[in-house]
């Protein structure tokens, strides 16, 4: 091995750590400290409108994994359908949304909760109770620009680092 | 006196730090010198082939991102050009002016991960990659905004884009532009006259022009030796025609120049990046196109420039909504070939760095 | 720009050289006799202003009566491309010559279209399943077959 | 004179490989059952045993080292978590041990395949007790995207090996990992070593 370049490289190299060294660490103190996710994030949920759904099954259609199981039954006094089961195996989904760009009457939403680690496999299923809309499940933006409007901005790397000059 | 030796053959892989993903390799030593060498693969594969001729067109986009996981958004603008062709969907100016900037961020964001793995494998333990992830999330960070994932994206729709891109993206795009050309002096600063990296890289794993012709090499692999061949200069798709940008080639095809074409490429990315944002226009982000598409029988094939090479989607249609034939020309996969005629006489410490200086994926490998 | 040769003009050619090798030609691509693939193949490689250096991809599509190969060709000399097909009959053992000899990047596409289709490649020097495992029970992108 | 070792010709190697996979396969066609016992158990402890598990699972769960295992796409995100941003060292557990044999915990970063199969359950065997298995993402909770693909695709790598922790998503965000690695810690801190299952 020949040393022409007499150790400037590593030299050269050595300086950049020093100067990694003295700029702000860019690590989230995760637990304690959260970072505002995108205004559009898909999170490992979905949130489901009982109002607003007519058990029309577009969105399991629409679902290229088939993870959304709905049985609706026909209810004779309003002529309308009645969603008896709405469940989504959120170990099975792959959170793709298609099923919510699919929706006709805006039912289906993303849901922004990640922290959805389970000691059971079975717990994983989404059940119709657990995926209503309530004021401390928050809904994403994802595919409705007017309900992203409100929602708080996401914290960027980009703008955490500041070069030292 | 000559020593009398024996060749054995030592497995590398399937589960191996330095494989990029489970691959394994038999190889045949003589000592510490590689004799013969046998790639084996398919610990990953995952029948994505298959499974896209039971889904519908739209149902397929999920299945590309997982394709080249590296580069989602490569894989998602090749296969949606491949369905528009097949099924002569029009693309809004300004959905294309914005696939050209996801697209070529995608080409940064992967080769930070390409040459951080390469020097992982070269034995700068953790330093530079670490250094490259943190560029990469800012791109990460960009891409979630866009879409709500950080790894599959999903996000490219026939005739354009899923959504339109949100207020603070552009800002956000300018911070990152700004910031990121320091970044990659920085890199070149910390390892391009580094000796050790020199000393292991020069000369190393060479791979002749004509070889890598023959082999249908493409991407820095094809380009590290030489060969002036982009297909965004070759057979422009989109919108790539309008931007002033220059094709890096190494010449003498060794580990060395793949690693510098990489750099160099991220620089050209970030030039074609500028104009696009300078130009580009208003108006839809996608044009009117059913959910369900029924392309007419026939066939497509549509070819990009990902970040590991030449990316092309074959696509056979009878007139239903899933396809009859989905086939992926991989790049990764056809690089691979070039493999066994660089191991060839090296030495066992060698062959992590040619391995390494091709930057394969593996889920693009198997499939 | 990649420009796209006339496949009849290719044709033409080709049949005047190799007398029967070509089964019929349209505007996107024609179709050869599988047994003249090897000599079309070094002569497409060879002659002066055709050069066609660079195997794009090779791929295979179950048409029940027969498999269909379909190989892309590229020029990086004049930027020029080609895309011609070959048919190959019978599902017990269909086959057709093997292209490593002539393009190497033919080895790896050609492996993997024995192991999913079942093609056997006449002349391939190592022609043994690549993504699944030896002792695997069919041929999984054949269309008769049930996961 | 020279010896000729006997060597099995390689073709015979793969016939021998194609072999084990199936009988796995064959083997495997049900989940196993998780090992969630511990959750309502609530075994009789004296003072002692208390606090010498305390004082244990004190250590176990403030340095569990990860096997360096990542198939396919979930990697990356696994590599983000260990990396600068989200940093995993904060729980003692940035060294990333390459053998098997040094590690507690196999975060299952990606699909898994039956060729696979029989070397993830290698890996899983040589690791030393007490060990953990974290499936992360929909291809290691449930076979995912690829699931319907059952020619290739384990569905869920419980079909082989017992699993500790299911973090759904596809892949998850490094937090939702983190969150599951906490879970984690907390199974570990209820740990007992009157009792052999962990």
């Amino acid at each position: 091995m020949k040393f022409d370049h007499f150790g400037i490289g590593i030299a050269k190299g050595m300086a950049v750590t020093l100067k990694n060294l003295f700029r702000r660490p860019v690590t989230v103190q995760y637990p304690e400290q959260r970072l505002n996710t995108s205004r559009r994030i898909r999170g490992n949920e979905l949130v489901w409108s009982k109002e607003k759904c007519t058990g029309c099954a577009t969105c399991a259609k629409a679902c290229p994994q088939g993870v959304i199981n709905i049985e609706t039954s026909a209810n004779p006094d309003n002529n309308k359908y009645e969603v008896k089961k709405y469940e989504v195996d959120t170990g099975y989904c792959i959170f793709c949304a298609l099923c919510v760009e699919a929706c006709p009457f805006n039912a289906l939403y993303m849901g922004y909760d990640y922290e959805r680690a389970r000691y059971r496999r079975g717990e994983l299923v989404q059940s119709r109770d657990m995926m209503t809309e309530t004021p401390e499940k928050h809904v994403s933006g994802y595919f409705f620009p007017d309900r992203a409007a409100s929602l708080p901005l996401q914290t960027l790397l980009v703008e955490k680092i500041t070069e030292e000059e | 006196m000559t020593l009398k030796t024996e060749p054995f053959v030592v497995n590398i892989g399937p589960q191996h730090p330095s494989t990029h993903g489970v691959f394994r390799l038999r190889t045949t030593l003589d000592g510490e010198v590689i004799v013969d060498v046998e790639p084996i693969f398919g610990y990953l594969h995952r029948g994505i082939e298959k499974l896209a001729e039971e889904r519908t067109y739209g149902g397929i986009i999920p299945l590309t991102d997982r394709l080249d996981y590296l580069a989602s958004m490569s894989n998602n603008m090749g296969y949606c050009m491949a369905v528009e062709k097949l099924a002569g969907i029009e693309v809004p100016e300004r959905a294309e002016y914005l696939r050209v900037i996801l697209a070529e961020l995608q080409r940064i964001a992967s080769h930070l991960i390409g040459v951080g793995a390469f020097f992982n494998d070269l034995g700068a333990m953790m330093t530079p990659i670490v250094y490259m992830i943190r560029e990469r999330e800012k791109i990460v960070d960009l891409f979630e905004m866009l879409c709500g994932q950080r790894l599959t994206y999903n996000f490219m729709r026939f005739g354009g884009l899923s959504q339109d891109i949100p207020e603070e993206f552009l800002p956000a795009l300018r911070k990152f532009l700004d910031q990121m050309p320091r970044f990659i002096d920085e890199y070149d600063q910390l390892l391009m006259d580094n000796e050790i990296v020199l000393a292991r890289s020069k000369d190393v794993g060479v791979l002749p022009a004509e070889t890598a012709i023959n082999i249908s090499a493409s991407g820095p692999v094809l380009r590290g030796s030489g060969v002036k061949w982009d297909i965004r200069k070759a057979d422009p798709y989109s919108v790539y025609d309008r931007f002033e940008f220059d094709i890096p080639t190494g010449t003498a095809g060794d580990a060395y120049d793949r690693y510098r074409v990489k750099v160099e490429e991220m620089r050209q990315s970030l030039r074609i990046i500028e104009q696009a944002v300078a130009q580009l226009p208003g108006g839809p982000f996608r044009s009117k196109v059913p959910f369900l598409v029924r392309p007419p029988v026939g066939e497509a094939y549509a070819h990009i420039e990902s970040a590991r090479g030449d990316l092309g989607f074959y696509l056979v249609s009878d007139n239903s909504i899933a396809p009859y034939r989905f086939h992926v020309r991989a790049p990764s996969l056809i690089n691979l070939t070039a493999l066994r005629e660089m191991l060839i006489g090296w030495k066992v410490a060698d062959a992590i760095i040619i391995f390494g200086s091709i930057d394969i994926v593996m889920g693009e490998v198997d499939r | 720009m990649t420009a796209v040769l006339s496949p009849r003009n290719i044709a033409d050619r080709l049949e005047k050289e190799f007398p029967g090798s070509i089964v019929s030609s349209d505007d996107n691509s024609f179709e050869m006799n599988s047994t003249f693939l090897v000599p079309a193949a070094r002569f497409l490689k060879d002659t002066p202003g055709l050069d066609f250096d660079f195997l794009s991809y090779i791929t295979g599509i179950d048409r029940y009566d027969h498999f269909e190969l379909v190989y892309h060709l590229v020029s990086l000399k004049h930027n020029h491309s080609l895309t011609f097909k070959v048919r190959c009959y019978g599902r017990d053992n269909p086959s057709a010559p093997s292209l490593t000899p002539v393009w190497r990047g033919a080895d790896f596409q050609e492996r993997e279209i024995f192991d999913l289709l079942g093609v056997r490649f006449e002349g391939h020097p190592n022609l043994k399943r690549i993504v699944l495992w030896e002792g695997f029970d069919g041929h999984p992108l054949r269309k008769d077959f049930l996961g | 004179m020279e010896i000729v070792p006997e060597r099995p010709s390689l073709i015979e190697l793969d016939r021998h490989e194609g072999q084990v996979i199936e009988d796995m396969k064959a083997a495997s066609n049900r989940p196993l059952s998780d090992p969630v016992a511990w959750l309502e158990e609530d075994i009789e402890r004296n003072i002692l045993l208390t606090t010498v598990d305390a004082m244990i699972n004190w250590a176990r769960g403030s340095s569990v080292w990860p096997a360096m295992f990542a198939p396919a796409c979930c990697a990356f995100e696994m590599i983000a978590m260990a990396a600068s941003r989200f940093d995993v060292s904060r729980f003692g557990m940035e060294i990333f041990r390459a053998s098997p044999r040094q590690a507690d915990l196999m975060i299952t970063a990606g699909t898994l395949t039956w060729k696979m199969a029989p070397n993830v359950k290698r890996i899983y065997d040589q690791m030393a007790e007490p060990k953990w298995v974290l499936a992360m993402g929909s291809c290691g909770v449930s076979g995912g995207i690829f699931a319907s693909s059952s020619y290739a695709v384990v569905p869920g790598y419980n079909r082989i090996i017992p699993v500790d922790v299911y973090v759904p998503g596809c892949p998850p965000r490094p937090e939702a990992l983190l969150y599951g690695i906490r879970m984690l810690h907390q199974k570990i801190a209820k740990g007992s070593l009157a009792r052999h299952d962990n």
